[in-house]
């Protein structure tokens, strides 16, 4: 198994200048998994990755593992896995075969040599971004920039209508609490219970609960307070029922609403 | 005069203006020589030193000398540039525009009766964007219990919306012909609710018509 | 040739400049013009900017632009002068540097990926580490089954490497002629080295140095 010392990458924070081939197993920690091992080995045959030979390749990595193993160094799974896959790959590659499997071995062996290919681009690539110029090492920035600062200010906008309205709004917002009280006007329960049982009293017939309504003239023009002297007059209607000074009539759902007075009741 | 220094600047000089460019502190020519390796005197350098002086005077960033030390800075005609005020225009929310309505309107008045008349609590922060702005300012404390501050608004206010002096912003009664104060009165609560108005008896809910 | 712009530079010119020079990071072209209050767009700076790119260009300093935005910087040939004994560059691990590469020259990748190439699991802290020094960033999820995390470079990965752009990675071109910088299929996402790969002989043939 060929081992050159000349052949290894010399990496920002790894060294491993002075590997011999026979403490290569050593080195197991060294690479980072199997493809890794493949590369270098792969490397050792000091020709292109596109022209090296797979079955040597193969030969090289079984034999690495077959001595870490003698060695009895505890070998991560993957490396075994990879081990078990390359002997397959290596049968497959030697025997005669009657059928065209798919993949083919030739295929299995250029994808692993894609994929070193692959991973040697990368680690080139590695190398050569880390030896670029780099900033705060080999160029350098203003060592004392003066900065620059923005101080952002506000320019308020506010239109004449909009400040107008706004005063519009509170004084709506702010209004109609007092509004309402002073303008509120009702008739309460207790009068209209007076008023419907003193109409009572001297109707001779049934009687149409909106006819106990105060004539619509004067504030009773009011719709507000005509709308509470119906409410009123209505609640008043069921309290007399109630209580049996009066009876109530409705033939139809909505219909007229007719009220009057119990007999032997009336005062 | 200096162009073949700026046109096609040594080696020297070139590594001395990139030793000022990133130190972050003035140097002294013996610095600058030493770090660059022409040993302790700045004897080497000091040419370097004046030829740059001269090619920065009329550009952007001048090299400038100040008690034996050496440093870049702005060129002070564009100090300016280091600090820039920037403006933004900004709409008053409409909390601060019915606060500056209200100083506006009611002026001298303290943030307890700003809020009584505005029915909510006003952040300190709206008071603070009206001065700010210029609109409204501390008109003295009322002599009353707690002193509170009291606000009212500035000229600027008056300039701002073109007016010669408060008593021209419109009165209540423009308010309410502009339909601006319109009132929220029964009328227009019945026309809002249609018939029914279930405000006013306790059990309109049940009326019938 | 730029004589004019040497001998008497316009005020466009020496504001430009002096922005950039007292300025703590790269500013795009849109950024100086904002600052100088000629509106968002660059269009108005970016004479200047080329002119002082190329009155700088033989000079000490350097205007260079990175990734859309520009900064002075010592010139590269200089380095031998200026570089600081104590680099505070990190040192970094092989393995972080290798998944710095992938993370460039495949972006976005996912974790998955970089680690189909390197045929080995990644440290989450490696990603953490390049992340920390503020050249990866986490760039969105691919929207596939799992929505794995995918990983770019910044701007900042780019001033550190002086590359104008990821376009100016060395070798990229060759790199991308020779298909070893198509997406990583599926298969090889499969730790197993398994099945097939129908690419492979076509990349293989395409490439012979």
């Amino acid at each position: 198994m060929a081992s050159n010392p000349g052949l290894f990458d010399d990496w920002d924070g790894e060294d491993r200048q002075g590997a011999q081939a026979d403490k290569l197993y050593l080195e197991i920690d060294g690479w980072e998994g199997p493809l890794d091992l493949l590369l270098d080995l792969a490397r050792r045959q000091k020709v292109d990755l596109l022209r090296i030979s797979i079955l040597e390749l193969v030969d090289a990595y079984l034999t690495y593992i077959e001595e870490a193993e003698a060695l009895r160094l505890e070998l991560a799974a993957d490396y075994l896995v990879m081990a078990a896959w390359l002997a397959y790959l290596k049968s497959a590659l030697l025997l005669p075969r009657d059928e065209q499997e798919d993949p083919s071995p030739e295929e299995m062996a250029l994808r692993l040599q894609m994929r070193l290919q692959r991973l040697g681009a990368m680690r080139e690539a590695a190398a050569r971004l880390m030896g670029r110029d780099r900033l705060g090492r080999d160029v350098f920035e203003r060592g004392a920039p003066e900065g620059l600062r923005v101080d952002r200010k506000s320019r308020w906008q506010v239109e004449w209508f909009d400040l107008v309205r706004a005063y519009g709004d509170v004084k709506i917002r702010s209004q109609p609490v007092v509004h309402m009280v002073r303008e509120r006007m009702v008739m309460t329960l207790d009068t209209a219970i007076a008023r419907v049982a003193s109409m009572l009293g001297v109707a001779i017939d049934w009687m149409e609960l909106r006819d106990f309504l105060p004539a619509a003239h004067g504030s009773w023009e009011s719709p507000q307070l005509r709308r509470s002297a119906l409410a009123s007059s209505f609640v008043a209607a069921l309290e007399l029922a109630r209580t049996g000074k009066a009876e109530l009539a409705q033939d139809e759902t909505y219909g007229p609403l007719r009220l009057r007075a119990l007999k032997g009741t009336q005062t | 005069m200096t162009q073949d220094v700026q046109n096609a600047p040594d080696d020297v000089l070139r590594a001395v203006e990139a030793t000022l460019f990133a130190s972050t502190e003035p140097l002294t020519a013996d610095q600058v020589a030493l770090h660059l390796g022409f040993g302790e005197k700045g004897g080497e350098v000091r040419p370097a030193l004046a030829d740059l002086q001269r090619h920065y005077e009329r550009r952007g960033i001048h090299l400038v000398e100040r008690g034996g030390r050496w440093h870049f800075e702005t060129a002070p005609d564009l100090a300016h540039l280091l600090r820039r005020e920037k403006e933004d225009v900004r709409r008053l929310s409409r909390a601060a525009t019915e606060v500056l309505a209200i100083v506006a309107y009611h002026e001298p008045v303290s943030r307890a009766e700003i809020e009584a008349i505005r029915g909510v609590q006003t952040a300190k922060g709206t008071l603070d964007v009206l001065m700010e702005a210029g609109w409204v300012r501390v008109a003295g404390r009322r002599e009353v219990p707690g002193r509170p501050v009291i606000y009212a608004t500035t000229p600027a206010f008056l300039d701002h919306f073109g007016l010669g002096s408060l008593k021209e912003l419109p009165g209540i009664d423009e308010l309410r012909a502009a339909g601006l104060l319109d009132p929220v009165d029964e009328d227009m609560i019945e026309t809002a609710l249609g018939s029914k108005n279930p405000r006013i008896p306790d059990n309109a809910d049940s009326e019938d018509d």
